[in-house]
């Protein structure tokens, strides 16, 4: 009875409309998805991903000049020169409609693989759908440890997940305190949904091993109209550094409220998300001069490796933005997953699952810091070696681990 | 913390308040008066201070054409008048976020260098902010003016009896069309003002007027429908609630002392504070 | 006896039959997951929809909190299931039960609002539950659950690739919640409720306990809903506060009902057969451009029905149809 | 036999202003009782004491031989008080037929019998050919009847009427009369509000007059309208309102 004629037809239309994408897709095209959130909060984030695959999907389908997999020649040569196209699709942040999205990229659109998804609730339930479709996920930008460890055999994430991130921030501080510099004494802030829960919890794990004495572990409202009883509450804790983990937004209203309220500590150690975002320098720069966050990516590597500022520059012709932390890992997200495609030399799921199984890219051959390509038995690259930049006279400087190191750490900050 | 609030308020007291006109799209309008403020600044580097008459003064009129235009329409229903305002302003607001996606990207923008952000006084070892400061002498002023505006002059009459009784008064020649039209106008124009001062300290992007719609109904409701006064007084009770809720419970759980106190007040006095309605 | 009525009443559920035995039929003919998908989504939202419909349209008391009650059978159920074991089954009873005694019990302060300041205490009381659920460990705060699926299980309700039985459990759910409100409809409660709806001091003088009317209305509505919620839950194999109890389901549950026709009969279903497709579709196919159009499409349609036909949907067939039934 | 209903030194203060002082009034079986008094006399404030809507500052009101001084008005109309609303209350959005099962269910739990009960009500009202009508679409003087219709099909056992007639015109007014006697004569007790006198003399058994909430006078029609207080009241408030 709630299935009205109209619902049939709405249904039917839909269906129709997509046929003939669908049959395309079956010929000389390789079709890969991405959800992402494209309206609403996170939207900025959606946008810049696809600038990101965009770019990465010009050297693969053209001839260009790279030490990538893949950018000599003409698409897939694994696939008789089959090219990549995307097919985006808007989760809106929400779970629910990442996995209708998902299931509709893989039934409708007939992707080989998806990629996503920057809110980590929100990967939860695509990687679900594609493990119950056999069609690999490529965590391009989730940095939850739970994620890989859900026993699934569709999931990958190149890139570091928290843990690894907040071990290298610990690392650091370990490092610091050698050098005689005064750190023992932490502040947590992090935002109440998934990743900042988990940011929190990787971190006071760490603390307590090594060490370290936690005196302020303030959880807040993610997008709250105001942040200042919380800032307060950091003052009077007064550690020696502060470790936020925020998105933009309330990036931005922390670091303004700290500057109102006349709180300043000895150094920002950043879980990166909004910190390494330009909206959030762009707006509070000033404020942030030696402030450290952690990342995946850092564009002194242009320095050893001219291909990044080159295809820095191919993004930034694109976004106007240069690459930063997320970008970066969407764009070799990208090449990653046409490796594997191009190795399978098929769009089968469980063929490009095992051929993703199998990958092992050189560090060399990434725009990344990271020592390979390789994933364990989870799905994780735990060779993706994480770095911690600082943000000095208006860009960042690498300053951890030593061997990717171009400066010193400026302490404290200014 | 609290002026702010009630400033933001103060807009909603008037159209939601005293003319009984639900308006889900409320944050909306604050969200489009810290874009201007901020494209003020950004094309003529006008200070948002500076800039905070002329974000008001469009504003009006933003205000008075949605209400001309939209608003109008949704008042004219005969039944279940309610659902129709609210979903009516609901649509509306999720319009002029579409917009502000489509026209201002959903980049986050924030005034950078203003005269006043930043910068703190420092009162007997408190610390104050100047833009909050500054936010709560307008909101003290806003309400004033709107308190002296309703109760003191001719259109604050017209404005209480065209709500009580649209026919009466079109007998005695006031066109209600005019008067909401103006109502409407004043509202957005005192959200303008709220968005010119919060501009200075928040970031601004298509989603912001999220974050303080709802503090602003709780606003509202807890001083008391048609009650200015209560507004006021509203804005004030919590902002103290929040900042004392932050330091007993984690301040994830500040907003929750919020509506509590809210639930509080109206299960006591179910018309609110100060509420004639 | 009146033969209008009856008759009425009568057209009604061979209406409904006809048109539930076609929406039993329609898998045979939509192999597409993704229109199932969304038929799924259709089915449960006008279920909710309907639940909904009996305290606000009914009974006259707006709601824009029943996300809390969602959220509650879909935390029941899975909690229940994760923690101790508990069939979803079983859990999703309840899960409704608990939601129906929530209601009952907030009933006691609520029902003395009256207006603007009942609606924002419903959506503030929401919002009390979204923010403590976030905060709440032992039920996953803010990561969630996440619902082991291992094959397909009828004891279990979950089905790996399979839309189906979502699709006909969704699609039993709306006909209860259709069925429950028919037969209210006709019944002392529905005259009831719409009586304090329409002027509650007069109900009161006709001997209707206006206080109790609106706590059974409360209670029913808030029962299935939490079913719903339970049904979404295991759908969706994972929950996380924001994503069963943000405030947009509150919205959701409502809209249906007042674009077709609140506090009539056939208004959720309807209003949800066009709604939720349209939801659904502006985001698929426009969306992807991260510029906002579907959001502008979608709220400029709520906004121009809303205003051409502040009855509903429903008010276009009633003319000829249901002469003045229940407007 | 003792009466239906009696009012024992009934007082009712709204702060510092006070409605009833002291009223004591009773209503006998089978009567028809007509509440007078000019404007701001009472009349309503006791009325709505009698039908259960507040309870009274101080006293008691018993009805049909048991106190229910407490007793809210839904479990009023229960035990057999029925009553009208000055300014009309009809539930709008339903038709008139629902409007008066809505009453019908106060005795009858089957829908079916609260149908057909509330079918009789409506022929024996004269409402009979609007039964499919939306109570909002009808004229102000078939609301009226209405809700003297809703009131019957509770089955009371003492009708109250808040100015039925006042306000419509004298042929409607005769109709309204004549159901009244109707009403009577199916064994039902009448307690009727009205302002103005001429309306009610003929119809009543028994005139009750307030004044400055107290009671004035009470007796037979003829004597009522012939003593000198009750003239003085009215007189004045016949000149304030001329005036």
């Amino acid at each position: 009875m709630t299935i009205t004629r109209r619902d049939v037809l709405l249904g039917a239309t839909a269906a129709a409309a997509l046929l003939p994408l669908a049959a395309r897709a079956q010929t000389s095209e390789v079709v890969i998805g991405a959800t992402y959130p494209l309206s609403g909060a996170g939207a900025q984030v959606g946008v810049d991903a696809q600038r990101a695959f965009e770019t990465a999907i010009d050297i693969i389908n053209n001839d260009q000049d790279f030490v990538l997999p893949l950018a000599k020649g003409v698409g897939l040569p694994g696939l008789g020169g089959a090219k990549i196209r995307m097919v985006y699709a808007d989760h809106q942040g929400d779970p629910q409609k990442g996995r209708a999205e998902a299931e509709r990229l893989i039934t409708q659109e007939k992707v080989c693989a998806v990629l996503g998804s920057y809110q980590s609730a929100v990967a939860v339930t695509v990687s679900q759908i594609c493990e119950r479709y056999q069609v690999p996920f490529l965590s391009a930008d989730n940095s939850s440890p739970s994620l890989h460890r859900r026993g699934l055999k569709y999931y990958f994430r190149a890139s570091p997940h928290d843990e690894m991130f907040s071990a290298a921030m610990f690392d650091f501080l370990d490092s610091m305190k050698k050098k005689g510099v005064k750190a023992d004494t932490l502040a947590l802030f992090h935002e109440d949904t998934i990743f900042g829960t988990d940011s929190a919890n990787a971190q006071t794990k760490l603390a307590t091993e090594r060490g370290y004495k936690i005196v302020a572990d303030i959880k807040y409202r993610a997008n709250s109209p105001s942040l200042s009883a919380e800032v307060q509450q950091l003052k009077a804790a007064n550690a020696d550094v502060l470790l936020p983990s925020s998105y933009t937004t309330d990036g931005i209203l922390l670091v303004k409220t700290m500057a109102e309220l006349g709180y300043k500590p000895n150094a920002i150690l950043a879980q990166a998300a909004g910190f390494s975002e330009k909206a959030l320098y762009d707006a509070v720069g000033d404020k942030l001069e030696g402030a450290i966050t952690r990342g995946s990516f850092s564009l002194d590597l242009a320095a050893k490796r001219p291909m990044v500022g080159k295809i820095n520059d191919l993004f930034k012709a694109k976004s106007g933005k240069d690459l930063n932390d997320n970008t970066s890992r969407q764009f070799m997200a990208m090449i990653v997953i046409a490796d594997a495609i191009n190795r399978a030399k098929s769009t089968d799921g469980e063929k490009i699952r095992d051929a993703m199984a199998a990958t092992d890219i050189p560090g060399e051959q990434t725009i990344m810091p990271w020592k390979r390509v390789k994933f364990d038995d989870m799905g994780q690259n735990n060779d993706a070696d994480p770095v911690l930049l600082q943000y000095i006279g208006g860009k960042f400087v690498t300053i951890f681990p030593a061997q990717a190191a171009v400066a010193e750490a400026v302490w404290p900050m200014k | 913390m609290g002026l702010l609030y009630g400033l933001i308020a103060v807009g909603l007291a008037l159209i939601f308040g005293l003319m009984d006109v639900t308006n889900f799209a409320h944050g909306e309008f604050l969200m489009i008066a810290m874009y201007a403020s901020f494209f003020l600044f950004a094309f003529f580097a006008i200070d948002p201070l500076l800039s905070a008459p002329l974000v008001a003064a469009a504003m009006f009129v933003f205000g008075a054409v949605i209400y001309l235009l939209i608003v109008r329409f949704a008042m004219r229903a005969k039944t279940n008048a309610g659902m129709v305002q609210i979903f009516t302003t609901f649509g509306l607001a999720i319009v002029m976020r579409g917009l502000a996606q489509l026209f201002f990207t959903p980049d986050y923008r924030s005034i950078p260098q203003s005269w006043l952000g930043g910068k703190t006084v420092s009162v007997a070892g408190i610390f104050l902010p100047e833009p909050q400061l500054v936010g709560a002498l307008v909101s003290i002023a806003a309400f004033a003016g709107l308190y002296f505006f309703i109760h003191r002059t001719d259109f604050g009459r017209a404005l209480e009896a065209t709500r009580e009784d649209p026919g009466a008064v079109a007998l005695v020649g006031i066109d209600k069309n005019r008067v909401f039209a103006f109502g409407w106008g004043l509202g957005a124009a005192l959200v303008g003002l709220a968005g010119a001062i919060m501009a200075v300290f928040f970031y601004i992007y298509p989603d912001v007027g999220a974050s303080f719609a709802l503090i602003a109904y709780v606003t509202v409701a807890l001083g008391g429908f048609g009650s200015v006064f209560g507004a006021f007084a509203g804005g004030i009770i919590v902002g103290l609630v929040e900042a004392v809720t932050a330091l007993m419970l984690p301040p994830s759980l500040k907003s929750v002392g919020i509506y509590a106190v809210y639930l509080l007040v109206v299960f006591i006095r179910p018309r609110g504070l100060f509420g004639s309605m | 006896m009146d033969k209008n009525f009856s008759a009425r009443r009568r057209r009604d559920l061979i209406i409904a039959a006809v048109l539930a035995a076609l929406a039993a039929l329609a898998p045979l003919f939509v192999k597409n997951v993704y229109v199932q998908n969304i038929l799924v989504l259709t089915l449960m939202y006008a279920a909710l929809s309907q639940s909904w419909n009996i305290l606000s349209g009914y009974c006259g008391q707006i709601s824009l909190g029943h996300a809390l009650y969602f959220g509650i059978g879909a935390y029941t159920t899975e909690l229940l299931f994760t923690k101790f074991g508990v069939l979803p089954w079983f859990g999703m009873l309840a899960g409704g039960g608990i939601a129906a005694v929530i209601a009952m019990g907030l009933g006691y302060p609520f029902f003395r609002l009256r207006g603007h300041y009942f609606v924002i205490a419903t959506i503030v009381i929401a919002e009390i539950g979204l923010l403590l659920f976030q905060n709440w460990e032992w039920a996953g705060a803010a990561m969630g659950i996440t619902i082991p699926v291992r094959g397909d299980s009828w004891l279990k309700f979950q089905f790996m690739r399979s839309k189906l039985p979502y699709f006909y459990f969704a699609l039993a759910l709306c006909c209860i919640a259709w069925f429950v409100t028919w037969w209210l409809e006709d019944s002392k409660w529905g005259f009831w409720w719409r009586a304090v709806k329409d002027n509650p001091e007069a109900a009161e003088s006709l001997g209707v306990v206006v206080f109790n009317s609106k706590m059974g209305a409360a209670a029913v509505s808030a029962f299935l809903v939490a079913i719903g919620g339970a049904f979404y839950a295991q759908f969706l194999a994972y929950i996380d506060p924001e994503s069963v109890m943000g405030f947009q389901f509150s919205l959701l549950m409502a809209l249906p009902a007042v674009l077709g026709g609140i506090g009539t009969l056939w208004g959720p279903v309807l209003g949800a057969a066009i709604l939720i497709p349209m939801t659904e579709l502006t985001r698929s196919y426009i969306g992807g451009s991260g510029r906002g159009v579907d959001l502008i499409v979608y709220g400029t349609l709520i906004v121009l029905i809303s205003l051409a036909l502040p009855q509903g949907l429903v008010s276009l067939l009633s003319r000829s149809k249901t002469k003045g039934a229940t407007r | 036999m003792t009466a239906l209903l009696e009012t024992r030194g009934v007082w009712q203060r709204f702060g510092g202003l006070v409605a009833n002082s002291d009223v004591s009034i009773s209503v006998g079986r089978g009567e028809i009782v007509g509440l007078i008094g000019p404007n701001g006399a009472g009349k309503s404030t006791l009325f709505n004491l009698i039908a259960g809507v507040l309870p009274p500052t101080q006293g008691s009101i018993w009805f049909d031989g048991e106190d229910v001084t407490n007793l809210p008005a839904a479990e009023r109309c229960q035990r057999g008080v029925g009553r009208t609303f000055q300014v009309v209350k009809s539930f709008e959005t339903m038709t008139v037929i629902d409007n008066v099962i809505v009453g019908a269910l106060v005795r009858n739990t089957v829908m079916r019998e609260a149908r057909r009960k509330a079918h009789q009500v409506l022929e024996f009202t004269g409402l009979a050919a609007r039964a499919d009508v939306l109570a909002s679409d009808l004229v102000p003087a078939e609301k009226r009847r209405l809700e003297v219709a809703r009131a019957l099909a509770t089955e009371p056992k003492l009708l109250l009427l808040d100015e039925v007639l006042t306000g419509l015109t004298p042929t409607e007014a005769q109709t309204g009369v004549a159901l009244v006697r109707k009403v009577r004569d199916a064994g039902i007790t009448v307690l009727m509000v009205e302002h103005v006198m001429e309306i009610v003399m003929p119809l009543v058994d028994r005139a009750i007059v307030l004044d400055l909430g107290k009671v004035l006078v009470e007796g037979k029609p003829s004597e009522v309208v012939r003593d000198p207080k009750v003239i003085k009241a009215y007189l004045g408030d016949r000149h304030a309102v001329g005036a």
